[in-house]
């Protein structure tokens, strides 16, 4: 069908390439995007969003994931034994 | 010669239907005697002969002494004479018939005496004058020995007529010995002279006069069966024949209470106050043992017996309270006594067939063979215990009324407590037929004459009860009259 | 139109929109196939005209005994809330059209008439009356999988609901005994800890409405509960239970600054549990954790902005939230199966449902062009007007958290994973109709956002597409996916559940049974069981007993006694009635004796 | 004249209310198939409901006064009228008795076989005698009304009843009558006492010396107690109810008991103020004690009707309560019940009476496990059994709720007792409940039973109507009495001022009281 042909395209080797470009593309505009209020330090620097979200998603999986092993994450019949 | 020093033509024209009477029981007593086999001659001419005395008392009636005071016609003595011509008409429609089914020959005695027990009762009503008073109850008392008794090879009717021959002659003997007494205090045996000698208060000595009073009081007393007379009611009751029977606690009684009132509201009306704490005795002694002994009875007779004792001792209460409303109360209720007490006998009558038919279990299952009979049955019982949407009920109300106010309260509270105790037995008859299983019941014999009048008899009993107005006017207008 | 000719022929003033709901669901036990299907869509279109042509002000009230109940007050923020609702009405029922099973259906109607009636709800006393009608309609759609888990989940989740419900009644019945009137208004709860008797009435209230919007330390019934619902009932629930609750917040207690702290805390937390789960509808329910944490944090803000921004982003959450959960259910429905290991390499099988939840997974991770970057950046705007830094950020980081599991880690693992070779195939027409629906309004809202901005309860002054503004979200969004595709190994799920904070009442709640079955019954049984059939039983049989002895014996007997008398004075008499003349003349000679003895004694 | 307002309406509507029925039963009179007299009497009561509706509609709700006024002379030399109104207190009456007639014809469609004309006469009769008693306005055909119920009701217990049907009969007819013959007494009293008249309104003007409202009081009592069952004089009722019939027994206690009640709030109070107010104590204590005894020996019965009919006792002692608390919640709180108590024990009765017919048994160990055997009775005696119980939004709550708390009003201690009554009246009716529907089934009655066909449950539904539309919305049925008990308690306390230390010495003053009187004799 029409649209698996689509899905396929996107996932080569090539699109991933692109991908990255327009990443890089994003930082560059950031300097030229007129800012208009100010309400906080952040809106200053330029390209700290595409930082701060690189950041938070590493720090969230990271985090997550120690905490997870740490007890959280348990077997799934954990519960089993005779709950109410 | 010339009898008009002794009466005159008034007199005549007064006691016309007493001549009627006489007439047409001596015709009948003829025409047995021709041996005229037509069926029901005897009925026919004893009926004309009560229709003429009717007609003949109703249109020539004037308020007059009559015989140099000896008769008194006034309303209350017409009313009386109505109430004993319907009674021996109704007893004659019932006896049609009855005699030979108990076995007994049809003969023409039996109307005549019936007649010559109303002119008795007539006398005894219209009487000014304690002789005329004598005479109309011995003639009255003397016809129904024979009645009684009439039934010759029956030993029960045998021997109640012999006994109510004996005690009812003892009795009239007091009755005699009280009017000699008072004839002795007061000089006179008229009502009216007697009246005036005792309110001028030359009596020659009050213990003869209340000593006359006291027996003249038992002879009534015996006649309509209060209390201490009464053993002689139930014996021959059921002894009689059941027609015989429905005469003898109807009309006998009504003309005892009427001679009774017709001596107290004429003869002694101012004595009257110290008579009522006897009164009140005999009026609470004879509801009481009346209702009491009809509780256990199992014989239907014998229980309507016991129960026509206890309604005298309702009517001993107006006696009692004897005013213009206590009157009219009496009046009312002795209609409404005779109308329920006749229809009663008609049914038991139809039913009773040699020997069975008389007991309560007789009657079970009544209601689903004969619905009609039953309901007819019913309102009687209903009407006899008082319930309300029965003249029953309307005429012991009057009655409680009217002693009420006088202030007997405490009697009427016993007299109503009465009525508790005979409705358990006039509901028994009620429980028999509608209660309980059948079983193989009498089936009565059905006469159109009889039906007719059982029918007639239930409708009157309850147009009185719900519209009681017309005969009340009649009957307090009589009252007023007589005060 | 329809809905005013039949308020003319009932001459009625209003219909109450759920009305259609409670009453109309009656019906669908009784009507079966396509007439059943045709009639519930009906109701849920009447409702939602019936909502349409409501207008302001109160009405509905109906007096019993001595209270008023107003079952209809409407204003700007209900009918917002109303129309949500009853758009997600129509969606779901259409969604839900293929079950056969009538009871789940009657479920779901009485779910979705409670919630219309507490959100029109004038007085506490209807409020609540509606509150406790959604906790035991909802419970059914758990009980209805019929998986024996999925029955215990039902009871936890009963007993959850219970005790929410019993603390806000406490808090209702505080609230009328200070005040003395049961109108639903303004108890904003100021401080950590209530002072007196008023403001521990608006903290009871906003602890009873708080476990409904499953805020963290009373919310774990949410991932507990929704993935054992059943197929279309999960889909009802994530729209309806958490909303009701912050439409009741916004009513009751706006500007309590502790929702600020719960809010965010919140979010971060929905945002951690989510990555970590392996539950693809257990995921979600975290997210709608952490959305409602967004939420709960405007409603604490409680500047007309943030509220505003809380009811768009309200607004939004449903649909898109649904969407996500009609693809889920849908690949449920189809595979039998939820857990991201067992699923993957779906797209091939399940296109067009692929497109629907990537759909919903963008306008929930507040893509430029879908619903979720016009309704859920004016709460954080919001934040940013107030100053509140830590706050703005936090969120924003949630904000990054969401795309990264709702919009990378659920689509990766369910459709481009490895494949396991499931077999799948498209949903029913129903299911997917529904689907197009949802992601209809994701779109249309996204693009043509100011119908919405007309709704909302306030006047809006925010513009959604500023450069700045669409810039800064592409940049946190499209690094988020950098940091994705980079860790992916590591996100590898493991086949395990977390635990959560309702690990307290299930396990201490064992140690209870455990007390209550050995010590405590054992104790009951022997002592207070024989003290009661000692003190109390014993006696009042006895005493019957007696009682009923006298009663048949004593008052029976006194009675049956007077009878008795009589007849034995009657048979008494009958002797002397002997039928011997002699007899009879000697009483009479007596009674004559008698008369003249009473004669001489009278004058 | 000035309180009452005549009859509006095109047709004399009490009258025809009143007489329809006996009509019907005169010309069921000349009818001989039993199908047909059954389909006459059913169109007889129902056009007695027809023709009774428009009270209902036009009824002015505001004031005290008598409304739809007839009177036309009847025995003038009695100075007796027949006078015919409707007032707040009877107007729903009329509705109770017209509802449980018609709906004891369609239970007694297959039961009464033998001497069906009789049955059904009987039954029109008997509904002409209670609509009459509660419409009357003159003494005299009051008491002839009242009467006139004796014999209906001892013809359906006797000839239709159960084994020991002649027994229980008799003992019914013989009670009733000591009570009514007593209060013949008292009519009569009274008609002197209140100036040779027989007219309600003007005797109840008229403040009678306190000794003779005494004896008065006690003569009415007599009738009224007896009727209503109060303690003592009881033991009538559940024989009579277990031998009656179905229909016999929904009629007696769906309105025969209420008419002891009216007959208080009609003649008691209003005429006999100050020995209303000497009494009331004593009264209040004979009520609780009615409850509570009633509850125990209720717990203790083998047979269903036997212990509904009980139970009966303990619900009239309620509606006792109520109305001797003398202040307009309890009072009002009184009627109430009783319109609830004949819903719900008629509808009770004609549970039990449908089961009867199929298992000819009414012992409680016979049965079991109905809940499988027959679930649409269970349906429907589940509703009944909890409107007995008296739960919230069922309609013998309000009355219960409004009774009590008129108790508390009244007297504390007393009001404290009758909740007591209240718990055993959950217990004995739960039990029964639990071993008629939840007990395993029982062998002996399972063969035989089947579920209710529509003419029975055409019998019960209007009554579950009745009792959620008093339960839900209790108002309808309230808003007829405020004018007229406000009337009735202001009669009571302007004749007879209220001083509070007379009330609470009155068990004393009560005892002085009789001594005193005793002389009198």
């Amino acid at each position: 069908m029409k649209l698996l042909e689509i899905i396929e395209v996107l996932r080569t080797k090539k699109v991933k390439r692109i991908a990255y470009g327009v990443l890089i593309l994003l930082i560059i505009v950031d300097f030229i995007i007129p800012r208009h209020e100010i309400h906080f330090f952040g809106d200053e620097i330029r390209g700290f969003w595409s930082l701060f979200g690189f950041i938070a998603c590493v720090l969230i999986i990271v985090v997550s994931k120690w905490i997870g092993s740490r007890g959280i994450m348990q077997d799934e019949h954990y519960y089993d034994d005779g709950d109410i | 010669m010339d009898l008009s020093r002794y009466f005159t033509l008034a007199d005549i024209s007064g006691i016309a239907p007493e001549i009627v009477l006489t007439i047409a029981a001596l015709s009948v007593l003829t025409v047995e005697m021709m041996r005229v086999s037509r069926p029901g001659i005897n009925l026919m001419v004893a009926a004309a002969g009560l229709l003429v005395a009717g007609v003949f008392a109703a249109q020539g009636f004037k308020e007059e002494i009559l015989f140099g005071g000896m008769l008194r016609l006034n309303k209350i003595s017409l009313f009386f004479d109505f109430l004993y011509l319907a009674v021996a008409f109704g007893t004659l429609i019932l006896s049609q018939g009855y005699l030979e089914k108990k076995g007994g020959k049809p003969r023409g005695e039996y109307h005549a005496l019936i007649l010559f027990c109303v002119i008795g009762m007539m006398l005894m009503t219209e009487a000014n004058d304690l002789v005329i008073v004598f005479l109309g109850l011995e003639l009255l008392s003397l016809s129904l020995y024979i009645l009684v008794g009439f039934l010759r090879h029956d030993v029960l009717s045998n021997e109640s007529g012999l006994k109510y021959l004996f005690l009812g002659a003892f009795s009239t003997g007091f009755f005699l010995f009280g009017a000699a007494l008072i004839y002795g205090a007061a000089g006179t045996t008229n009502y009216n002279e007697i009246a005036s000698v005792v309110a001028s208060g030359e009596i020659l000595s009050y213990l003869y006069l209340s000593l006359g009073i006291g027996l003249l009081l038992i002879g009534f007393a015996f006649k309509v069966a209060l209390v201490p007379f009464h053993l002689w009611s139930p014996d021959v009751y059921q002894g009689a024949p059941t027609t015989v029977t429905a005469f003898l606690c109807t009309a006998p009684k009504a003309a005892g209470f009427g001679a009774l009132l017709n001596i107290f509201i004429v003869a002694f009306p101012e004595i009257q106050i110290e008579w009522q704490k006897l009164f009140w005795i005999l009026a609470a002694l004879t509801m009481t043992i009346g209702n009491i002994s009809a509780l256990m009875q199992s014989h239907v007779k014998r229980m309507l017996a016991f129960s026509s004792v206890s309604h005298a001792g309702y009517l001993v209460l107006g006696v009692l309270v004897l005013n213009s409303v206590g009157l009219s109360a009496v009046l009312f209720y002795l209609v409404v006594y005779s109308a329920m007490n006749l229809g009663a006998f008609a049914i038991l009558l139809l039913v009773e067939k040699d020997g069975k038919g008389l007991n309560f279990k007789d009657y079970r299952g009544f209601a689903t063979q004969h619905p009609w009979m039953a309901v007819a049955m019913a309102v009687f019982m209903i009407s006899l215990a008082g319930f309300p949407p029965t003249g029953g009920f309307i005429a012991k109300y009057g009655l409680l009324s009217s002693a009420v106010a006088e202030g007997y309260i405490w009697l009427v509270v016993i007299a109503v407590l009465n009525t508790l105790v005979s409705a358990y037995y006039y509901l028994r008859l009620i429980v028999n037929m509608y209660m309980q299983e059948e079983k193989d019941i009498a089936n009565p014999v059905s006469g159109v004459l009889v039906l007719g009048l059982i029918g007639f008899l239930a409708v009157i009993v309850l147009i009185l009860g719900i519209t009681p107005e017309f005969l009340l006017n009649i009957t307090t207008e009589a009252a007023t009259t007589a005060f | 139109m329809s809905i005013i000719m039949m308020m003319e022929i009932f001459s009625l003033d209003f219909i109450h929109p759920s009305a259609f709901y409670l009453i109309g669901g009656l019906l669908i036990p009784v009507l079966k196939g396509r007439v059943r299907q045709g009639y519930m869509l009906l109701m849920a279109l009447l409702a939602f005209f019936a909502v349409l042509s409501m207008p302001h002000g109160t009405y509905g009230i109906y007096e019993f005994l001595s209270w008023e109940l107003t079952f209809c007050s409407v204003d700007k923020l209900s009918k917002v809330f109303a129309y949500i609702f009853t758009i997600m009405g129509v969606i779901g029922v259409i969604y839900s059209m293929h079950v056969k099973n009538d009871g789940e259906q009657l479920a779901a109607f009485y779910y979705v008439g409670g919630s219309l009636g507490v959100t029109l709800a004038g007085d506490f006393l209807s409020f609540f009356l509606f509150w406790e009608l959604m906790a035991f309609s909802s419970v059914f759609l758990v009980w209805y999988r019929k998986s024996n888990s999925s029955v215990n989940t039902g009871f936890r989740y009963l007993l959850w609901h219970v005790a929410g419900g019993l603390i806000l009644f406490a808090g209702i019945i505080l609230q009328y005994s200070i005040s003395g009137d049961l109108t639903v208004q303004f108890l904003p709860f100021h401080g950590w800890w209530p002072t007196d008797l008023q403001s521990l009435a608006s903290f009871l209230i906003l602890i009873g409405l708080i476990v409904n919007a499953a805020v963290p330390p009373f919310g774990a019934w949410l991932p507990d509960a929704y993935p054992a619902a059943t197929v279309t009932g999960a889909v009802f629930m994530s729209a309806f239970t958490t909303k009701t609750a912050v439409y009741a917040l916004i009513r009751i207690c706006a500007g309590s600054e502790i929702l600020i702290v719960l809010g965010v805390v919140m979010a971060i937390y929905g945002v951690v549990y989510a990555v970590l789960e392996n539950d693809a509808r257990r995921l979600l329910a975290y997210h709608i954790i952490s959305q409602v944490g967004y939420m709960v944090a405007g409603v604490g803000l409680g500047t007309q902005m943030a509220i505003n921004g809380v009811v768009a982003h309200a607004f939004c959450h449903i649909l898109y939230k649904s969407l996500l959960f009609m693809g889920t259910g849908s690949v449920l429905y189809v595979t039998g199966t939820a857990k991201l290991t067992e699923l993957g390499g779906l797209y091939k099988t399940m296109p067009r449902t692929m497109i629907y939840t990537i759909i919903g997974g963008l306008s929930i991770s507040a893509f430029p062009l879908f619903s979720g970057f016009v309704s859920k950046s004016i709460t954080v705007a919001a934040f940013g007007e107030a100053h509140l830094t830590w706050a703005f950020l936090a969120l924003m980081l949630a904000s990054a958290g969401t795309f990264l599991h709702t919009g990378l880690k659920v689509p990766y693992f369910i459709w481009f994973g490895k494949d396991q070779g499931i077999k799948a195939k498209e949903p029913p027409w129903n299911m997917e109709l529904a689907m197009i629906i949802g992601s209809l309004f994701c779109i249309g809202l996204g693009v043509f956002y100011k119908p919405l901005y007309a709704l909302l309860p306030y006047p809006v002054h925010f513009e959604p597409y500023t450069a700045y503004h669409t810039w800064e979200t592409l940049q946190v969004l499209l690094f988020t996916q950098l940091g994705f595709f980079l860790l992916l190994k590591k996100l590898w799920c493991k086949n395990t559940i977390s635990l959560d904070t309702d690990w307290f009442p299930r396990k201490c709640a064992k140690a209870v049974i455990w007390f209550v079955n050995k010590p405590l019954v054992s104790l009951e049984y022997n002592i207070v069981g024989e003290a009661y059939e000692f003190i109390i039983q014993k006696p009042i049989m006895r005493v019957a007993v007696y009682l009923k002895k006298i009663d048949t014996v004593v008052v029976d007997g006194t009675i049956n006694g007077v009878g008795r008398l009589a007849m034995a004075w009657s048979r008494k008499i009958k002797e002397a009635q002997s039928g011997q003349i002699q007899h009879y003349a000697m009483l009479m000679v007596a009674g004559v004796i008698a008369v003249i003895i009473i004669v001489l004694v009278l004058p | 004249m000035e309180d009452i307002i005549f009859n509006i309406l095109d047709y004399p509507i009490l009258t025809v209310t009143t007489f329809l029925p006996l009509a019907g039963a005169l010309i069921i009179l000349l009818l001989r198939r039993a199908v047909l007299i059954r389909w006459f009497a059913l169109a007889t009561t129902i056009t007695t409901l027809i023709v009774s509706l428009p009270v209902y509609k036009h009824f002015d709700k505001a004031t005290y006064k008598m409304q739809f006024v007839e009177i036309y002379p009847w025995i003038p030399a009695w100075n007796i009228h027949y006078k015919v109104g409707v007032d707040g207190i009877s107007v729903l009456f009329i509705f109770l008795v017209t509802i449980l007639s018609i709906l004891c014809v369609t239970v007694s469609w297959k039961v009464i076989q033998t001497k069906t004309k009789e049955f059904f006469i009987s039954l029109l009769i008997l509904e002409t005698a209670m609509i009459g008693v509660f419409v009357s306005l003159n003494v005299f055909h009051f008491y002839l009304f009242w009467e006139l119920t004796l014999i209906p009701m001892f013809l359906l217990i006797g000839a239709w009843g159960g084994s020991n049907r002649i027994y229980a009969a008799v003992k019914f007819v013989l009670f009733m009558l000591a009570g009514s013959v007593l209060m013949l007494v008292g009519i009569i009293v009274l008609y002197y006492a209140g100036g040779k008249t027989f007219d309600i309104l003007e005797l109840s003007r008229i403040s009678y010396p306190e000794e003779l409202q005494f004896w008065l009081f006690l003569a009415f009592f007599a009738a009224f107690a007896v009727k209503m069952p109060m303690f003592p004089i009881h033991t009538w009722l559940p024989d009579a109810h277990t031998e009656a019939p179905t229909a016999g027994s929904v009629i007696l206690a769906g309105v025969l008991l209420k008419m002891g009640a009216y007959g208080f709030l009609r003649f008691s109070f209003p005429m006999f103020p100050h020995a209303v107010k000497v009494l009331f104590i004593p009264m209040l204590v004979l009520s609780v004690t009615a409850i509570i005894y009633g509850g125990y020996v209720t717990l203790m019965q083998t047979d269903m009707k036997r212990l509904i009919a009980y139970s009966s006792v303990s619900h009239m002692g309620f509606v006792t309560l109520g109305l001797f608390t003398l202040n307009q919640t309890g009072i009002e709180g009184g009627i109430l019940q009783m319109i609830n108590h004949g819903v719900i024990t008629g509808a009770l009765f004609l549970c039990i009476g449908m089961i009867y017919e199929r298992t000819h048994t009414r012992m409680i160990e016979d049965y079991g496990g109905l809940s499988k055997t027959v679930p649409l009775f269970i349906v429907f005696f589940t509703v009944f059994t909890l409107a007995a119980i008296g739960l919230p939004g069922m309609n013998a709550f309000v009355g219960e709720f409004l009774i009590i708390s008129g108790a508390f009003k009244a007297n504390m201690i007393i009001a404290a007792f009758s909740i007591f009554g209240v718990v055993l009246g959950v217990t004995y009716m739960v039990w029964l409940y639990y071993r008629v529907a939840l007990n395993e089934i029982n062998s002996n009655t399972k063969s035989s039973l089947f579920d209710l066909d529509s003419r029975e449950i055409a019998t019960l539904v209007p009554l579950v109507m009745l009792v959620f539309l008093i339960g839900v919305q209790p108002e309808i049925v309230l808003s007829y009495m405020h004018a007229s008990v406000e009337h009735l308690v202001e009669q009571i306390h302007t004749a007879v001022p209220l001083d509070p230390n007379r009330i609470y010495n009155s068990v004393n003053l009560f005892v002085e009281y009789v001594k005193e009187l005793l002389w009198w004799g």
